[in-house]
């Protein structure tokens, strides 16, 4: 078998620069063979690397009392939430695949994501996802839709995990671009952790899962490139096929394996397959790995060195054992009848050496290619475009004449409408612990004894059922007119979500996806959105325990907005406080905390907000000011509101303001096509100052809304101005309509009218 | 009482109904391994939702010849209740111990939230004591649910009053509207001719724990408590 | 040897993706399309020669397990 | 008229579903079985006689959404 020439075509090829090929060659001392060239290819992708962002990553807050494994050091960071228990976490990106082959893309990225968390020894026990489309009215952005949210449905409801919260946008900017971020949480008992590195020299090397194939060959590579049409086409090789009914075997066998203390590390084959688990678990261990390929099972016939390295087949896990316990390892591999293999052993040189058929095909310093990747500092620009964004003002915008009208059409619209298309086919309540399922601001999930990993025929107690509360979010479009700023909201938006629902933040996992880091513009909004997002972790304590880039995400047509995801992880001390954000009763006080509407913004929050999208068609205006000291009281407040037992409900306001937020609480769900209906009549007319359409449909930031009894509505007003925060009585629950009072006239509408908008919005958008 | 919960490559609600049975309803509960040739001396058997081998080619169609589903047939022969839930009843249709199929939901899609039900009759193990007019509110989670039967053998369960379970709406209606997969008749849930073995696709165990928003599925556990602890005292006696 | 085994739902059992398929193809622009039935293809490679123990084993495996007498309809063919 | 169009696996392309029904085969004695690829089948029953139109709107049904090029071969008969 020859192997093709190394050329400078091939290297480029291969995504290498020349400078950094040179450095391959210092590395090596030598030219390297083509498996090598493949190896550092990938190892060197942003995927794996991380070249272009490290030092932006660098400026996150990832420390606090509570983080047991920090960000960057193994597959999940993991937190302790009290009496020896933790959480791992982390969140993944899937785009490129899902823009190629929408079902299995999306699919294998739940797979992928899934495994990192079992990875950690961790019982993998819910699932998030965050997406974003083109128009739902282009029928190939429905086709992406509908492929996308069947393909996390099929892996995740299979596998038996729920997926318990998400979000979805839609906007132009992702047509052809679709991003599909997926989250995983798992829980373990602190002296359960694993971890990824290759200890005890000597120690047998396990492969274990379906056989190696040529699917997904480099696809971390093709995960750091431009989307264009031609390589959608080309490229389509890189996509893998899911078997989530092999993950669910593999992660039981590997959890049951975990617990016998046979195993001294254990990674997943995630991107980079083979190749980046062998040499990141010997890069951890300080030691070497040496692996003969022949022994990999394999799928196809005739697979070359470079293409069982490269491989990125599903569902394969990299596992070091103790020596002498190998019978451990077969035993539960063949109780699960999984396949197996040992492929290799551990040594002492530092080195991961791959040889097929005893002869030598890659030779390579661990340390070297798994930590020492060049890094860049791409040249930053500011855009041209935000000239023009903050030259907006408002004297363009005539004052709403139909403010009704304008809150149908904002309940419809996709990115505002109810997202139960997409999760009534995810099941969101397998294993039993879905508190708050889909459909509030953050989904709240028990823990209890039989989360952790191990069997249900052991009887393991906990002192007490925890609780987490889970949001995520991601404003693009507030992050494009200003990322900075944006990239605050993104944070204070989960953050808030948490805090309506009665919980404190752990932690976050972050997802950048952005355009193309060599365009000085593009990188710009990613450093700036990076200081925006670093500072609100820090400003309302949730470090960052981890997450994942995804840069050159444009399409033929542009960028698409720069959209940094957060998924963040909350704990709510007691049951008794959890909040869900819909009206309870008839004759409740309805109550504003914050302020009706920024009046130090010219724009009153109205800048990039829903209503100027897709009432005025307008994607402009600098967007509102988030003030993290401001933001950080009103949570407190709420908290401790909630803690007093005085709260009823409590929803936040974010796209479309003030009138979607009361809206919203209208609606709860019961049951099929049986929602309840609770509405409201609203008082606005003291804040006749500020403009109706600001007022009403102005998305300025931190505030909640919340319900309580009447007899504690002054015990509420009294406690929130006690603590600074801003804060009004606007209403009573009641009736089956919502009836909003302003200053110039009332708006009203039936609770079922307005429900149906927003309850079948996408179901009819996707006739 | 002494629960046997099969397990199956691939279940993934058998911890769930562990947990129930045992730390809600205090009863003692076993997962039982595919490959067990015997039960372990239950008393009753639940067959848990999930997706036994992945749901290839049909669903519940390669569980069926696990060894423990011998084990499984002689007990049901020998009167011994058995409950499918969910993939559970798909498995014990395709076993032959029910009537009727399940085959691909109407929407052609996945189907996750609350449904009402409505029991037909108390006359089974499952449905002692619950009566018609109390409707249970259960979520389903399930992509194919679509009960499907021929005429025949639909006009024989109606005749033996073998449909324990319809899907209603609020108002306990089987219309159009409350029907969540396309199941003829709007059936959620039948019994075997002798009674002890049933099926049905929603999902009791995640309706049993106040927490969780509805209590409603304990019903059918706890009449299945009773009518065992009954037939004890009866054999007892 | 290989097998080809065609499983297709009966007609009395509802085939909704049957008439999505067909809805899409009008959609499409397709013309005359009086049905479409949506069913399963197994293939089945075979060692060894013979075709009367095969034929029977797999007309078995057919019944009993590769359709659901219930609900499809099976046909077996070896080449 | 009427077109039958298989649509199975690429051969590069993992098949569990092929996999998990190979194994079942065996476990329930079915011998000599070398591998199993597990499809769709779809049966469009057509009216109207024009072949040649009927095949062009069917090919190109076939590649644009019956089967997933990415993943998928198709193989369209019309008799
Ligand atoms: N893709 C999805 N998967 C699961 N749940 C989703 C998805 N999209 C939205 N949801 C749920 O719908 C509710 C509303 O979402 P969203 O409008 O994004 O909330 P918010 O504005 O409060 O962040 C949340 O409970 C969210 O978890
Ligand atoms: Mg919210």
């Amino acid at each position: 078998m020859t192997e093709p020439v190394i050329t400078p075509e091939l290297i480029q090829k291969h995504g290498l620069t020349p400078d950094e090929y040179r450095q391959v060659k210092e590395i090596l001392g030598r030219e390297p063979s083509y498996t090598e060239l493949g190896i550092f290819s990938v190892m060197w992708s942003e995927h794996c690397s991380y070249k272009n962002t490290k030092p932006l990553l660098r400026t996150f807050p990832t420390k606090s009392s509570k983080i047991l494994v920090g960000a960057g050091e193994e597959n999940a960071g993991i937190i302790d939430i009290g009496d020896g228990l933790a959480i791992a976490f982390k969140v993944e990106s899937h785009n490129h695949p899902s823009a190629v082959e929408p079902f299995q893309g999306a699919a294998t990225g739940v797979g992928g994501i899934v495994r990192d968390i079992f990875t950690m020894g961790a019982r993998p026990i819910c699932a998030v996802n965050s997406l974003r489309f083109g128009e739902i009215t282009n029928p190939e952005v429905r086709r992406l839709f509908s492929g996308v949210v069947a393909g996390i449905a099929h892996y995740g409801n299979c596998f038996g995990i729920p997926t318990i919260a998400g979000e979805v946008y839609f906007d132009k900017s992702y047509e052809g671009n679709p991003l599909v971020n997926v989250f995983c949480l798992g829980v373990l008992r602190h002296d359960q952790i694993a971890r990824g590195a290759a200890k005890g020299i000597g120690n047998p090397v396990f492969y274990v899962g379906p056989a190696t194939g040529r699917d997904g060959l480099a696809g971390a590579a093709f995960a750091s490139q431009d989307l264009t049409d031609e390589s959608a086409e080309q490229q389509r090789g890189a996509v893998q096929v899911g078997d989530p009914f092999m993950e669910k075997l593999v992660c039981e066998a590997c959890l049951e394996l975990l617990a016998t203390d046979a195993v001294a590390g254990i990674q997943d084959m995630g991107a980079a397959g083979l190749t980046c688990s062998t040499c990141e678990t010997a890069a951890r261990a300080g030691t070497g790995i040496e692996i003969e390929l022949s022994q990999v099972p394999q799928r196809g016939p005739n697979m070359t060195p470079y293409e069982i390295m490269l491989s990125e087949s599903q569902e394969r896990m990299l596992i070091i054992v103790k020596q002498g316990r190998e019978a451990e390892v077969q035993r539960i591999f063949d109780k699960w009848d999984l396949p197996w293999a040992r492929i290799g052993t551990v040594t002492d040189t530092g080195r991961m050496v791959v040889r097929n058929h005893g002869q030598i095909v890659a030779d390579i310093p661990a340390k070297k290619i798994a930590d020492e990747s060049p890094v860049y500092q791409p040249e930053a620009r500011e855009p041209d475009y935000l000239k023009q964004v903050r030259a907006f003002n408002l004297s363009q915008v005539p004052v709403t004449r139909n403010p009704l009208g304008n809150l149908q059409t904002l309940l419809a619209w996709p990115t505002i409408a109810s997202k139960n298309w997409v999760y009534r086919q995810y099941d969101h309540m397998v294993r039993g612990n879905s508190v708050v399922c889909p459909g509030s601001d953050a989904a709240i999930l028990r823990i209890k004894a039989d989360c952790l990993p191990g069997s249900a025929n052991e009887t393991t107690t906990l002192k007490a059922d925890k609780f987490i509360a889970l949001s995520t979010d991601g404003n693009g479009v507030y992050v494009y007119l200003d990322p900075y700023e944006g990239g605050k909201i993104v944070v204070a938006e989960a953050a808030r979500n948490l805090a309506c629902s009665g919980a404190v933040p752990l932690g976050t996992t972050d997802n950048l996806n952005f355009g193309n880091p060599h365009n000085p513009e593009l990188f710009w909004q990613l450093r700036e959105s990076v200081r925006g997002l670093a500072e609100a972790c820090r400003a309302l304590d949730a470090p960052v325990t981890g997450g994942n880039c995804s840069l050159y995400n444009q399409n033929p047509s542009g960028p698409i907005d720069p959209t940094p995801t957060v998924v963040m992880v909350g704990q709510i001390e007691k049951p008794e406080h959890i909040t869900t954000q819909w009206f309870k009763n008839e004759g409740d006080e309805v109550i504003l905390l914050g302020e009706a509407a920024d009046v130090g913004d010219p724009l009153f929050g109205l800048g990039g907000s829903a209503y100027l999208q897709c009432v005025l068609g307008q994607k402009t205006g600098t967007p509102p000011r988030c003030n993290l000291a401001v933001e950080k009281r009103l949570h407190e407040t709420v908290l401790s509101l909630i803690r007093s037992g005085w709260v009823k409900s409590a929803h936040d306001c974010s796209e479309g303001g003030l009138a979607v937020t009361l809206t919203e609480s209208c609606f709860s769900q019961m049951a099929r096509e049986t929602p309840r209906y609770l509405g409201a009549q609203i008082d606005l007319t003291a804040f006749s100052s500020i403009r109706l359409d600001a007022l009403l449909f102005g998305e300025t930031q931190s505030r909640i809304v919340i319900s309580t009894t009447a007899a504690h509505a002054e015990q509420v007003m009294a406690a929130a101005r006690g603590q600074g925060v801003p804060v009004a009585r606007i209403g009573l629950v009641g009736g089956d309509s919502l009836r909003i009072a302003t200053g110039d006239g009332a708006l009203n509408c039936r609770v079922a009218d307005l429900h149906d908008l927003w309850w079948n919005a996408i179901a009819r958008a996707m006739k | 009482m002494n629960f046997a919960v099969l397990q199956f490559p691939g279940s993934n609600c058998d911890q769930d109904c562990v947990q129930v049975l045992r730390n809600v309803l205090g009863q003692s509960a076993h997962l039982r391994w595919h490959k067990e040739k015997s039960l372990g001396g239950a008393d009753a058997v639940i067959v848990p939702g999930g997706f036994s081998y992945g749901d290839h080619l049909r669903t519940g169609a390669i569980a069926r010849f696990s060894p423990v589903m011998q084990a499984v047939r002689t007990f049901a022969a020998q009167g011994g209740p058995v409950l499918g839930i969910c993939n559970g009843f798909q498995i014990l249709c395709e076993a032959g111990l029910l009537p009727g199929a399940l085959v691909r939901n109407r929407s052609l899609q996945f189907r996750c939230e609350h449904v009402y039900l409505k029991t037909l009759t108390s006359d089974s193990p499952f449905t002692q004591g619950i009566s018609g007019d109390q409707l249970l509110r259960v979520p389903v989670a399930h992509g194919e649910g679509c009960y499907f039967a021929d005429a025949a053998t639909l006009a024989q369960l109606n005749t033996n009053r073998q449909i324990l379970w319809r899907y209603v709406n609020a108002r306990g209606e089987a219309d159009e509207h409350a029907n969540p997969n396309g199941s003829l008749e709007n059936i959620a849930g039948v019994c075997s001719e002798h009674r002890n073995v049933a099926g049905l696709m929603p999902h009791p165990e995640r309706a049993s724990e106040a927490i969780l928003g509805s209590t409603d599925g304990r019903h059918i556990f706890e009449s299945l408590i009773q009518w065992l602890t009954s037939r004890k005292a009866i054999q007892a006696a | 040897m290989k097998a080809k085994i065609i499983v297709t739902p009966k007609k009395a059992v509802v085939d909704p993706q049957g008439k999505t398929v067909q809805q899409a193809l009008e959609q499409m622009g397709c013309q005359g399309i009086a049905a479409v039935h949506v069913g399963k293809y197994l293939e089945v490679e075979l060692v060894g020669h013979d075709l009367p123990a095969a034929r029977q084993q797999l007309e078995e495996a057919c019944h009993r397990f590769l359709s659901n007498p219930v609900i499809e309809d099976y046909k077996l063919e070896i080449e």
